[in-house]
């Protein structure tokens, strides 16, 4: 702490630096900081991405390929997009979303919404069967009893490969519906959820780290750019 | 057949015809009466009497469908739960909130609220803008929500659907003012985080299940004793597959290495 | 036409896709109208949706405007802040439409570092997001407190877990535990970590993966069937 | 403002511990690591037995051995990940080696050129670009570079960053493809990147891979050690017990920059200040007990 204060003298740190005490100031209680930067937060950031979506979605994807001089106006020596009439599609479905807000037209944005919820179906079904089941039971098959080199029993190893084999199980029969957990299977649906927990607890002990990390960067930020008493 | 028909996912295709097929049959079964009795999940069978404690302390219900847009089959499981919470609302004339950070999944959710409390019988009394659209912007999402949460002081709050690491900055913003929560995402980096701070979280696959256990509709939980199926082939395979490879590692016999490596291509999850 | 119409859109797109998986990627240059058919539905339905959804901002923006404008109208409670919200809102939107600032006229990237809607996500924008996420820390720390107790059976496992973890990301975390003689060195702070993320980590993980899995095919079924009431609005019988 | 517990008297103490105010917390937290940043605390670690493999990979190849080095992250996760980019290629400069940069990511560019001026001309000018290594830079492709580059650099890369033509530098002789190199190192924060290293360059050609990755994807990269991924670097730990394992190793070398090391100070405050909280909060819990029990 040799050197004392040195504050910074450039108006975007100190706005950046105000900003993150009135976000802080949350952690005390609600209070009119907080509700400033909140309130703030939510018009920029909304019309922020309002914005990229523009621009960055729309425009190259829909309306430069509809009207391929437009891909001249943002980027003037790129070659011209050629036609995708098939993009009207999204776009009338798109200009059907907008039917709600109007009562009479609410209608209208169920079609939209539907072709939202079928992707959502569609994609995923296959996608979460291939990597989530298939791939899990496949790497899942290995042998319980290890043999070390010289032919002897791999006690550990083995040990620990049967926990896995068994965790996995005990942890599948706690998911089960249609059976009543009563008795020896409450027994083993409870051993399945002890696992999870262990689950549970080893996720969230490995990501307090980068959680401190934002901290540490923001007091970085507040201590060192703008009070520079670092 | 070569052209038509991608052969390096054959399994891949088995597997969406066998569980398909299971699915549809125990859709059927359950339609023709054979309703599988199903167990109680302690996150749903919460959701009722946590409304009601809103109604009971006059304080409004959050509900927030995750973070994810309609595309994510998490958000629109979450939206199934809104559609019966709505009508539980609609019935206990309950104040509601959606907050949503996705333009498409608040008119989503508009509809299954407005649908839900055409259906309760009260239509007059849903408003449009109980279902609200705050930020894209992940944080900018969040800060609404705490500060609302600090000023309305929801007694209870439901997070239900796909979240990021935004999970534990909403579940600790409720349990600051004494909430009842209740959780549920698929989300497996989430967990943990929903276990530490909400009352009830239904982890992962119960996320699905919670629309079919409050409903009770015979078709949906039908569905039901299919997945239980589903899981009883993921058992078996996997108790099946170690004690093959333990044979065939043990005792090198031709038959049972042959017999061990058909069953890994079976569920291998390879392909292009 | 209101009501179940939408429903066949549902199965339709739902179904496409799920063929999509099932259909082999023509060869560059080559394949038949099939295999061109399902490769761009695999190419472009994920655009087609980032399409709609920018449609769908207005609706977005008509509710911001909504709650904001609606409490400023009627001075309701806290109208000033709601007023914050309106001019934030259409000050960015109107710089990041047009541009202003940075590269010539239309052109260049919205967000350019020297375009002013690159300046207000450096000053606002940034530091907003980088303090929300840095919440986070105090919120683990306060959450950690209150749930890691050993109440029950479960929350102890919890706990253990989370304990061994954290101590283990330490620098002192490892000499804690390092005079354990070589018989008992599995317990050993870095091995017993290594272990549980192995071991009964990995076999819940796998156990909810599977679930997982199991619910979404489940789940998008019913929606391709149109059991799912409610999501889509269908009156209800 | 939590919902204290209305006890008698005599446990309230018991039930205090239980019940802290959360915002004690909050408080002590941001105290902590204020102090410990000021003050920049600095704890000694020792290498774990994963970074250990790490190290001593690089350490025990014979020097003029070729290391491939991928950088695949962004500006996000660099405080995790370049502190080890720069350790690991400070211990190849040292005992030796060639070096070959490349990022199978955009943003991995900006990356190589840092650790090239920061490090790499900085504190190594007796060991020439081009000949003791070379930076090859970004190419798009993601997994497909890497299948790409298996069977022979040449087809991605005609030219180094600097455009310098391949064929010309020394660094590169005898090293016509992945398959002829001694070591892979994949410092990665995401998709592509240390996962596809393993399953479509050191899985096929059998070149060891060496690992880096953020904190929080490192659970998804343990089951692969110690066949598939021969020693692995987790977050800003993994880093700062490599830099640990290189003051070990090298006690004649100066490291002129500590980031992890540095880094991890308040980081094990804080970890210590959360373990310390949950103490505390279960003895108070054991104590409301014993009082309940004996009132």
């Amino acid at each position: 702490m040799s050197g004392g204060l040195h504050l910074s003298s450039s108006v975007e740190v100190w706005v950046g630096a105000a900003l993150t005490l009135m976000v802080f100031s949350y952690l005390w209680r609600d209070n009119p900081f907080y509700k400033l930067a909140e309130h703030v937060f939510v018009g920029v950031s909304a019309a922020y991405v309002m914005v990229l979506g523009f621009w960055t979605t729309l425009w190259p994807n829909a309306i430069a390929k509809l009207w391929p001089g437009a891909a001249r106006l943002t980027t003037p020596e790129a070659v011209e997009p050629t036609h995708d009439w098939a993009l009207l599609l999204p776009v009338i479905l798109g200009l059907l979303m907008l039917g709600r807000l109007h009562p009479r037209t609410v209608w209208l944005s169920r079609w939209p919404t539907a072709f939202a919820i079928g992707t959502s179906a569609g994609y995923n079904l296959v996608r979460y069967l291939r990597s989530d089941f298939l791939a899990q039971i496949h790497s899942g098959m290995t042998p319980s009893l290890i043999a070390t080199t010289g032919g002897r029993l791999a006690l550990g190893e083995s040990l620990s490969h049967a926990i896995l084999l068994g965790g996995t199980i005990c942890g599948i029969v706690y998911f089960t519906y249609t059976r009543q957990h009563r008795g020896a299977w409450a027994r083993v649906a409870g051993t399945g959820v002890l696992f999870m927990m262990v689950t549970f607890g080893t996720t969230f002990g490995y990501t307090v780290m980068a959680r401190i990390s934002l901290l540490v960067s923001r007091l970085h930020f507040l201590l060192g750019t703008w009070l520079g008493l670092i | 057949m070569a052209g038509w028909f991608e052969q390096a996912n054959w399994n891949l295709a088995l597997f969406t015809l066998i569980l398909g097929g299971v699915l549809l049959a125990s859709i059927r079964a359950a339609l023709r009466g054979r309703v599988p009795r199903v167990r109680v999940l302690p996150g749903v069978a919460a959701m009722a009497e946590a409304v009601g404690r809103a109604v009971e302390m006059g304080r409004p219900v959050f509900f927030v469908p995750g973070t994810r847009d309609l595309d994510n089959v998490q958000t629109v499981a979450g939206l199934a739960v809104l559609g019966e919470l709505a009508a539980l609302t609609a019935r206990l004339e309950c104040r509601l909130e959606v907050l949503t950070d996705r333009s498409l999944v608040m008119a989503a959710a508009r509809e299954a609220g407005r649908a839900a409390y055409l259906a309760a019988g009260r239509p007059e009394t849903w408003r449009d803008d109980s279902v609200s659209y705050v930020s894209d912007d992940q944080f900018g999402f969040v800060a609404r929500v705490d500060g609302l949460i600090a000023r309305e002081r929801p007694a209870t709050c439901f997070w239900l659907g796909a979240f990021s690491a935004e999970s534990l900055l909403l579940a600790e913003a409720g349990s600051q003012i004494g909430a009842i929560q209740i959780a549920g995402t698929a989300e497996r980096s989430q967990l943990p985080f929903f276990i530490a701070a909400c009352d009830y979280t239904l982890i992962g696959e119960e996320l699905f299940a919670a629309s079919a256990c409050l409903t009770g509709d015979p078709a949906l939980l039908g569905t039901l004793r299919g997945q239980d199926l589903g899981k009883a082939v993921a058992g078996g395979a996997l108790l099946l597959g170690s004690l093959l490879a333990t044979a065939a590692a043990l005792t090198h016999w031709p038959f049972i290495v042959k017999l061990q490596s058909a069953l890994q291509r079976l569920f291998s999850a390879g392909g292009p | 036409m209101r009501s179940r119409a939408p429903q066949l859109l549902v199965a339709a797109v739902g179904i496409l896709l799920v063929l999509t998986a099932f259909v082999p990627r023509p060869a560059p240059g080559a394949g038949n109208a099939w295999q061109g058919f399902f490769a761009y539905i695999d190419e472009n339905f994920s655009v087609w949706f980032n399409i709609m959804a920018v449609f769908a901002f207005g609706l977005g923006a008509a509710s911001l405007l909504g709650v904001h404008g609606g409490r400023v109208r009627r001075r309701g409670r806290d109208w000033p802040y709601s007023l914050a919200t309106l001019l934030a809102f259409g000050v960015t939107l109107l710089v990041g439409l047009l541009k202003l600032g940075g590269p010539p006229g239309l052109t260049g990237d919205p967000a350019d570092s020297a375009s002013i809607l690159g300046r207000i996500f450096a000053a606002v924008v940034s530091p907003l997001q980088a303090s929300m996420f840095a919440l986070l820390a105090f919120f683990v720390a306060s959450a950690s407190y209150r749930a890691f107790r050993v109440r029950t059976r479960e929350a102890s496992a919890l706990l253990a877990a989370a304990l061994v973890i954290l101590i283990g990301r330490t620098p002192f975390g490892s000499a804690l535990t390092q005079w354990l003689p070589e018989p008992l060195a599995f317990l050993r702070l870095e091995r017993l970590s290594l272990w549980i993320v192995q071991v009964p980590n990995l076999a819940g993980q796998r156990a909810i993966m599977i679930g997982i899995a199991l619910g979404v095919v489940a789940m998008s079924l019913r929606l391709i069937l149109g059991l799912e009431r409610g999501v889509l609005g269908k009156e209800r019988p | 403002m939590t919902g204290t517990e209305h006890t008698a008297g005599s446990s309230r103490r018991a039930t205090g511990l239980a019940t802290l105010d959360r915002r004690w917390i909050y408080l002590a937290l941001a105290a902590a690591i204020a102090l410990s940043i000021v003050a920049r605390i600095r704890f000694p670690d020792t290498p774990s037995p994963l970074v250990q493999a790490a190290y001593d990979r690089v350490e025990t190849l014979p020097p003029g051995a070729s290391i491939v080095m991928a950088l695949d992250y962004s500006p996000s996760s660099r405080p995790e990940l370049e502190p080890m980019a720069f350790a690991i290629a400070r211990h190849a400069m040292l005992r030796g080696h060639r070096l070959i940069l490349l990022s199978t990511w955009d943003t991995g560019n900006a990356m190589i050129a840092r650790l090239c001026t920061e490090v790499l001309r900085r504190e190594f000018p007796e060991r020439r670009e081009g000949e003791a290594w070379v930076a090859l830079g970004y190419k798009s492709g993601n997994e497909m570079l890497i299948n790409a580059i298996r069977q022979d650099f040449d087809s991605m890369y005609a030219s180094d960053m600097e455009g310098r033509s391949c064929a010309d530098l020394a660094v590169l002789a005898g090293v016509e493809s992945l398959a002829d190199c001694t070591l892979i190192v994949s410092l990665s924060s995401g998709t592509p990147g240390l996962k596809e290293w393993v399953l479509f360059a050191g899985d096929v050609t059998g070149v060891p891979v060496v690992g880096g990755s953020t904190g929080v994807g490192t659970p998804e990269f343990l089951p692969y050690f110690p066949r598939q991924i021969r020693g692995l670097l987790g977050g800003l730990k993994g880093a700062a017990e490599y830099e640990a394992a290189l003051e070990l190793g090298h006690p004649d070398f100066h490291q002129r920059t500590m980031a992890a090391t540095d880094g991890m100070g308040p980081q094990a405050v804080a970890h210590s200040l959360i373990v310390l909280f949950i103490v505390l909060g279960n003895v108070g819990l054991l104590l409301q007990r014993r009082q309940r029990r004996g009132t």
